[in-house]
């Protein structure tokens, strides 16, 4: 069995209105390859999920970019000037959500909960329309899970299986962005025949396809 | 000196020995530069590290390594990765000792406002929100006033990064503590009255001893 | 810095009515020489967190034998018949929970968080004085956090610092259960200079003390 | 053929290439002994592995790699380790495709109990509950009766270890499906009469198609 893909088969994975995740923090960690692929196929009214808008040519800027998004939930835009236009005009919807909450609400998609109780956000503009929870006589905001249809990875090392590990600091949102979607896609910059078992990071039975690019 | 690098030198002290330390994109970096050679702080950094080492030589720069502001960065001996589920795990749990974030406002409740101008900068709150709520002791490090507005409010107008959560206020004139919702001036610059002081500042504070900052230049 | 500590050293952490935390799923993972000083302390009125009752020889089934335990919070207490007839006895109070949910209560500690949304035990006992909170038409109970006073865990490699990897299934409850303690102390077969920081399961940050033993 | 080696290897047909299958402990571990040598499924154990292999030679026992009922097992090749939070995360989030239990009784609407006879025997759920709420298929591998008490039931009597969660039962004389919280005679032992079966059988099911159990000699 090979869950290697090329451009082809990725791209027939894609239709408009799905919605997306995609890893990576500022880019790092980003798999740019399938951004661009995305881009190619054109397809549109994308719900985006990543940490953050990119750079308007770079990570899911390029999306941005090229109107193919119709909403973005991330914990940041500051370094798109594009978003921030393209939202003031009304033709981007954006949801901020803090960066920890992202990454439980994306986590509790990926293990089966419904939600979590979070002290962040609590008493500011974050908690407009959740339930409040008090455990303990501390507040705490709801916030329900996270998934997607489809997941954009960026990994270090593969198995055939896919068992993989990540390159530093792009690590960030993939591992978890690997459990929360009904297909997952990682791009992966070396294939190897064995992973010691006490490192692998995502186990196989998360990756759906690898597509191999060294150096991304 | 100017002023950004009086309120880094002054951030560094509140640094103990093994503390693990978080600090904000811009003015809070600078504070790496001033710990104390004698003392051990762990750097963390929100997209993935505890460990922070010094900016890279130019032909060393590994594009995944980089801190939560995206620039070039190396990590030390016994540091390590994870990934942000973790990250903010260790922010949220209260395993972070202190955390240095810039403000947009501050006020004397200790509530902070840095993350948005509505109809003019949204930027959005990154990790901020978390870092504040979570981190044991929250330092904000900020220049006093902003084009002749001061920073240090009676109530902030801006929408909240949170609510009640800040500890200790440090600018280039003076240096503020939050306790029970009130706010204390506990310092002052060499060279800056307490009139110059509450001419600047919006917040009322509380004056019982006021010691200078000290080591600063 | 050392954070290696001896056996009198860690004796003065105990005291009566502590909440402690022992990793392990079957006492495989559990750091018997820490029970077994637990043990010699005689500390009494103590509660439990751990996966399971162990066996009455070995793992927590020590300290039930020794009547140290007010309450045990486990999974499962099957393979400790003395667990059984003390818990039948009024002699310990035991509260069993489903393990998914144990492990996230924990977490859930250890991240900040004051609880989750499982499915787990929705039209169960487990329901029982719980809260049940629907999301998208799906019912589910809210499992607040847990945490304890001290953790007692095994680990396999530690750097001087405390930076942490575990042996194949001996990983389990370690892990989680070292983010959730006041004061955790580990046992390490092994002390190296360096860890691989990519390799590394448990940041340094959250171990407090060190008790090297070599075949634990 | 004895009871639990009929059960355990029609179960092992419903086993497909690449699923991620829990095996529970006891009865339920049989079926790995039946699976197809053509297709690949993946073992999970709970207490923190995927790839389960083999028991090991007594000479190769390692005291760090048991299943989730505490015996020695090996990891085969691509297997890897995980804690309990991810195991749990992987079962509770739907990512097992089948995980197989034994019971104490189930009920013609799917409800399974499995975990304690109150004033008798109180081992614990373990992680039962998760694994019957969060895989994708449940199968209840049992004998048709215990004591000559039938075990299929029309409501459990005992606690619950999940609601109406259970899709496929087997036993030694019959497969039944629960659809729509209905139950269903799917398939009979060649030598059992769907007469025994009802003889046998608290729960009321609907008979439409009954084929034959097959390959289970």
């Amino acid at each position: 069995m090979s869950k290697t893909i090329d451009k082809l088969q990725f791209i027939q994975k894609l239709r408009d209105n799905l919605t997306i995740m995609v890893g990576g923090f500022m880019t790092v960690g980003t798999p740019e390859l399938l951004i661009d692929w995305v881009v190619e196929s054109n397809v549109k009214n994308l719900t985006i999920i990543c940490n953050d808008a990119g750079y308007p040519e770079h990570g899911v800027g390029k999306l941005i970019q090229n109107n193919q998004v119709k909403t973005l939930i991330a914990s940041h835009i500051g370094l798109n000037p594009v978003a921030g236009v393209k939202m003031s005009q009304g033709d981007l919807e954006v949801i901020l959500v803090p960066q920890g909450t992202l990454a439980e609400q994306i986590r509790a998609f990926g293990a089966g909960l419904g939600g979590i109780l979070t002290p962040t956000g609590v008493n500011t503009v974050v908690e407009k329309e959740k339930q409040i929870i008090t455990v303990n006589n501390t507040p705490y905001l709801l916030e329900t899970s996270l998934g997607a249809d489809l997941a954009l990875i960026l990994a270090h090392q593969s198995d055939r299986l896919g068992n993989l590990t990540y390159d530093k600091t792009a690590r960030n949102f993939n591992p978890v962005m690997a459990t929360a979607a009904t297909t997952v896609v990682a791009v992966v910059t070396t294939m190897v025949d064995f992973i010691d078992p006490e490192i692998i990071v995502t186990p196989h039975i998360f990756i759906d396809d690898i597509v191999i690019k060294a150096g991304d | 000196m100017d002023a950004k690098t009086i309120i880094a030198k002054r951030v560094a002290q509140e640094l103990k020995h093994h503390n693990l330390v978080n600090l904000g994109i811009g003015l809070p970096t600078l504070v790496a530069n001033y710990i104390d050679p004698n003392i051990t702080v762990y750097l963390q950094s929100e997209n993935g590290l505890i460990g922070l080492g010094p900016t890279p030589h130019v032909s060393e720069v590994d594009k995944h390594l980089t801190n939560a502001g995206g620039q070039p960065v190396t990590l030390l001996p016994h540091g390590m990765y994870f990934d942000s589920v973790t990250s903010f795990g260790i922010i949220r749990g209260g395993h972070v000792d202190i955390t240095v974030l810039g403000a947009l406002e501050v006020d004397q409740e200790g509530s902070l406002a840095s993350w948005i101008i509505p109809q003019k900068l949204v930027p959005g709150m990154g990790g901020a929100m978390d870092l504040v709520v979570g981190a044991k002791k929250v330092i904000v490090a900020t220049t006093h006033t902003n084009k002749m507005q001061t920073k240090i409010k009676q109530k902030c107008s801006l929408p909240l990064t949170a609510y009640q959560e800040v500890n200790l206020i440090v600018t280039e004139m003076a240096v503020f503590e939050i306790k029970n919702k009130k706010l204390y001036l506990i310092e002052r610059h060499p060279d800056v009255s307490i009139e110059t002081i509450k001419a600047n500042t919006e917040a009322d504070f509380i004056i019982e001893e006021v010691r200078l900052m000290e080591d600063i230049s």
